[in-house]
């Protein structure tokens, strides 16, 4: 006998279950009992102007790294509605845990994209506590259980449930379909439970982990986790702005509040490979990517904007604006200052040990031979 | 002032000072709270700091050291208890590719003054898993600090000398020990953790040890001064970064190295010492540097335990082999 | 601001939940719509009886390590309904992982108390394959993972779903309340599910993990976490052992007939400390143990047997026979063959190493220095 | 017959050996179905043998170890694909607890044939967690055997006698050098998997090495040739157990010793080599043995992995150093 198996992605566990939806694939406002996007139109264009730029940055990095110039890029394509949804509800004092593939919500946190990493030259890139945005990581979940830790420092310095709207704050952090099946993301969960901590999780469940199709990871949605741990769990169109936005603001309010943790799983594709050094044709259809191309995040919120007014200039000065952070990210690519190994032998301990500065003089003095020495 | 305490209550005394210090300070782990531990290292914290400094998490390693280190993002400085040495391998990937590496990450923006307290070693007729060594695992890796106190002064200070290191420093508890007291000063400027000691002088071959085995290593010195053997031995403390000057100068004088622990000798910290010893000290070893540890086995049952650690007998045995080379 | 802490007992998540029960404290007979004891009252003696040598195994290793014979022993006391149950549920086909509490269980499938392991002369004790039965886990969780994967065996031999009763096969995990919060048990939880794993979960919640109550682990009943993963979880009054018979029984049955895993949740008690080396009066009260004296697993057998015209003779020759095995197992505990060192030099690989046996030449040369010298 | 491939290819080609020849054998980890592996190690293979022996798994390591632990309870041979080395240790637990383990535990009645397979290394430019070299954590094992072949032949016959091996394998593969192409002999009868091997005679010192460093070994001793240095290089293929009777052989007869491999210095194997090569070899070194190893860092960004990594230079250096001891 065979084990069951089943790798399509149509039967994708809850591929049929309602989700959260505030517009339509074709652009049209929907109504949720429970959630509702606040803003006016001009909330829309804001958040249609992040989601234009969050994908021009990728589109950016992505040419980069076929030019040569990056080692590897991890295209955040189709789930910049999930990002930029999520990421605009995020208040100054909040905190987000990333993963790799997070390039629209730093951008919306004001992080420049992460060249330095994917270009070799940085194992990081940014300061973290300056933009509440945490390095990336890699190690798949092991971030969620940063986040909770975090969560818990919020809980323990009072900034929690205070009433104070400028102090409260609270924690998302980002994983994918994937990870949801590693102990980590599991204790995360757990943890966070019997914390009460202020902690949204939130899962954009983009049908695979590299080739391994959700399927394998899960036979009901992972929004249903959260029950099994004591927390609620909600599935939203990840391809909807509004309804992301709408959805992870209340869930980081409740947060905030004092009301504990959240799931967010937000149902969208990953339009690109897994990587750039990913084949996605060996194991997807053609097909199937067409089918979400009609849910693309962005088209709908313009197809919803254009039909409601906002004129054709708003779009042009966007596209010349994007053009215009394609051109930047191009110039601060190749300005990245290479590493120097010597310096990082500084940085292994906040106090440097006798052992490494042995090596690191080791290392200059034998560096130092090769110095005007063409190799 | 000072005070003669079992080592247990050394800790415990230092985890109380800790706590007093810094309110930053936060313990935690399995059964830390009302129990105070199955040691009571912990015992009366959660009583006098309450429950948000003193905190009972659900069993997941991985989750504590996760959570630990999300605390430390925040500003905290989690002390976190792992209860016994075979329970910090679910932890081992957050330890090694996180507490590790989130300095060197961040080019040394975000730092992780996490302590890792791991009640280790065996000799207490424990079951399996309860009586471990792998005090080598973290010495390997870059990134981490190792700490392993032999006496209850030391175990006093270099918990709290740990709590104010900015860098992560797994805190190797050498539990066979945890009931033996010792002098505790109280109050006198402690010397860093961060150098090795000679713990007794001698001239004729040098015993290399730390933690549980410094006790053992000093009586096999008493032992061989009987015969005439005059034996030096010396407490490394620091197991990462290593302070080997004192070792080296030690065998430069003596011609004979010995090195001893529990752990299994197979990349046991005996392999390092003894290649750097070599590198270092080429021409004064009169013979190769001896290494006296557990077996290549797993940690046997405890019936045999006592033959499978290094005793007095074996130690001596590698002096009396050394010196005749 | 402090983190919400809720440590008492009463509080424990789902304390008021219903539970299955066929058979309630005073030993009456409970009607469940789904759930039922097929045996009739001869049966029940023959339960009964396992409930008596189970304990009396456990009341023996207590008091064997009480004198100096074991090194440490993790008392069963009270939950000897939910192992005798459970176990009295598994086929001859089937196999089981347990925990170090499980001695009604190993009792049940003629395994030998676990005296060698405690007592520190061996590391596990019997031959699992002869049996059905794992050696005991002493790390937290990390067999839930080896169960899962030995019910995939079953499912790749092919003797899992052919309606064969004596052919069809399933697998049953042990773990405790506490052991729920590791990763690994979750990732059982999922591999199972998503492999249709024939394994049936059993959670002795015995509403503590060493001195940390239940409410520190999670904040919903455990059974609540399988339906997060995509299978059933059911609780049952674990002091009940028709109810743990019944729905264990059901459970392995749905998994032989390939319907995949089922998470039990037994509600139970540990009324002795976590084991020999544990103080419980440090985090608990004795009222509370009071109380749950009132629901003890083998009075209330009785209680039904002796309401129902079985005779006084039966619980007397039960009682010569439980003091029978006591003997029998003290006079197994003092035979036991102490360890070998040299011997287990041989046991690390199945064919030896050059490196080991040098040591364990070494090692030889060196004890035969002193043998037949005194200590 | 013979041909020559790459070293992915070779593996490939050994697994469909051992799936062919062994029904109770199966492949599982990440992505080894449809896409073949991130390396193409298991390509064709699902195809081929179907999804119920070339199992993609769910993204949880310590699960996938746990699991095949499991299948090797019910008596099969599982081969677990870790997908890079820096995602072993979430599944270290599993390793070290219980696949190393419970051979010992069960005195010998329960068998633990897994092979864990582990691309590792560095030099190909990639991101944080992909180039390390965690292969001593699992050499200081006991119970845990390891092998690390070079070549493509040794590729292609190693990962069969690894599956045919009753105890667990961690099996260490090259990944810089996947696309490497050496000649594989199908049919020879191959050389034992627990012996080191001469790759290269020579007079004047002897390299120490195994996987991707055997080929970076070679081409230093061809540089040295030029300057009429004559190096031995020594391929240890498996590192543990280690077989250094040939090693010991060859330093009696050079006098120096130069280990290199990429893991950091402190406690790599090279600490291991340098202790029992001097044990064994005293009287016979002329200079303590060298060790040419990555540095005490965490691996860096992979622009600067180059110096970071040993290289012919490096080698040649402490080769002079050690002839000028
Ligand atoms: C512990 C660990 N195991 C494996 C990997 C390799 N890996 C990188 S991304 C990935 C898939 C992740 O899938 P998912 O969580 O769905 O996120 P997505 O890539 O779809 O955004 C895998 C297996 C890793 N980075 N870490
Ligand atoms: C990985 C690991 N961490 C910690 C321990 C120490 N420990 C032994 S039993 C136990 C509590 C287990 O509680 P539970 O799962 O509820 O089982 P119970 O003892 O109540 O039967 C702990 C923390 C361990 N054995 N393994
Ligand atoms: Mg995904
Ligand atoms: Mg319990």
């Amino acid at each position: 006998m065979t084990i069951p198996v089943s790798a399509s992605v149509e039967s994708a566990p809850g591929a049929d279950l309602p989700l959260v939806q505030l517009l339509s694939p074709e652009g049209e406002r929907l109504q949720h009992p429970e959630f509702h996007f606040d803003g006016d139109d001009a909330a829309i264009r804001s958040l249609y102007r992040d989601l234009v730029m969050s994908r021009r940055i990728d589109n950016e990095a992505f040419a980069l790294q076929r030019h040569g110039e990056l080692g590897l890029w991890p295209q955040a394509l189709g789930q910049e509605a999930a990002q930029v949804g999520s990421a605009r509800a995020l208040r100054k004092q909040d905190y987000a845990f990333p993963t790799y593939r997070e390039h629209g919500v730093a951008y919306c946190l004001g992080v420049d994209p992460a060249l330095a990493l994917f270009r070799g030259v940085s194992l990081g890139g940014w300061v973290p506590a300056e933009h509440g945005f945490a390095l990336i990581s890699i190690i798949i979940g092991a971030h969620t259980l940063h986040a909770t830790g975090y969560a818990l420092g919020l809980s323990l310095d009072g900034v929690v449930g205070t009433g104070d709207p400028d102090r409260d704050a609270a924690v998302i952090a980002y994983f994918g379909d994937g990870a949801s099946s590693q102990g980590d993301v599991n204790e995360a969960f757990d943890f966070a439970a019997v914390n009460h901590a202020p902690v949204v999780f939130f899962c954009q469940n983009n049908q695979y982990a590299i080739s391994v199709p959700v399927s394998r990871q899960m036979t009901v949605p992972v929004a249903q986790r959260a029950a099994g741990f004591g927390f609620r769990g909600v599935r939203v169109d990840g391809n909807d702005v509004l309804a992301c936005q709408a959805v992870t603001a209340a869930a980081l309010q409740q947060a905030r509040d004092g009301g504990g943790p959240m799931l967010i799983e937000a149902v969208t594709y990953r339009m690109g490979a897994h990587t750039t050094s990913d084949d996605a044709s060996r194991y997807r259809d053609a097909d199937e990517v067409e089918e979400w191309k009609a849910k693309d995040p962005i088209a709908r919120v313009e197809a919803y904007l254009r039909s409601n007014g906002t004129i054709d200039q708003f779009f042009t000065d966007i596209a010349a604006e994007a053009e215009q952070l394609g051109e930047d990210i191009r110039a601060a690519c190749h300005a990245l200052p290479e590493p120097d190994l010597a310096a990082l032998f500084d940085q292994v301990y906040t106090e440097q040990t006798d052992e490494l500065k042995e090596q690191q003089a080791a290392y200059v003095a034998w560096r130092s031979q090769y110095e005007g020495v063409e190799s | 002032m000072s005070d003669k305490l079992p080592i247990a209550k050394a800790i415990n005394a230092g985890l109380r000072a800790a706590l007093e210090s810094d309110e930053k300070v936060l313990v935690m782990g399995e059964d830390v709270g009302p129990l105070g531990g199955v040691f009571r290292v912990t015992d009366g914290l959660q009583k006098d700091f309450g429950e948000s400094r003193v905190m009972d998490t659900p069993l997941a390693e991985s989750g504590i050291v996760g959570t630990a280190i999300g605390l430390a993002f925040r500003g905290y400085r989690p002390i976190v208890e792992i209860q016994f040495d075979g329970f910090v391998y679910p932890a081992y990937d957050q330890i090694v590719s996180q507490v590790a590496k989130l300095h060197f990450r961040s080019s040394g923006a975000v730092r992780m003054p996490i302590v890792i307290r791991i009640p280790y070693g065996g000799g207490i007729g424990a079951v399996e898993h309860h009586s471990e060594s792998p005090e080598a695992q973290f010495v390997m890796t870059a990134g981490l600090k190792v700490l392993a106190p032999a006496t209850a002064n030391d175990a006093y200070w270099m918990i709290q000398q740990a709590v104010q290191t900015d860098d992560p420093v797994v805190f190797m508890e050498p539990k066979r020990r945890y009931w033996e007291a010792g002098e505790v000063d109280l109050d006198s400027e402690p010397m860093s953790p961060w150098q090795s000691l000679i713990r007794r002088d001698g001239s004729d071959a040098t015993l290399i040890t730390y933690g549980p085995m410094v006790t053992t290593c000093l009586e096999a010195a008493e032992a061989a001064n009987e015969d005439g053997v005059d034996l030096e031995v010396i407490d490394l403390r620091t197991l990462s970064p290593l302070d080997l000057a004192p070792v080296h100068e030690s065998v430069r004088r003596t011609g004979h190295a010995i090195v001893v622990h529990e752990a299994s000798r197979t990349l046991g910290l005996g392999a390092e010492v003894a290649a750097r010893v070599t590198e270092e000290c080429f021409y004064s070893l009169e013979s190769p540097v001896q290494r006296v540890t557990g077996y290549d086995t797993p940690y046997p049952p405890s019936r045999v335990e006592d033959d499978f650690l290094p005793g007095i007998d074996r130690i001596l045995d590698a002096v009396d082999h050394a010196r005749a080379y």
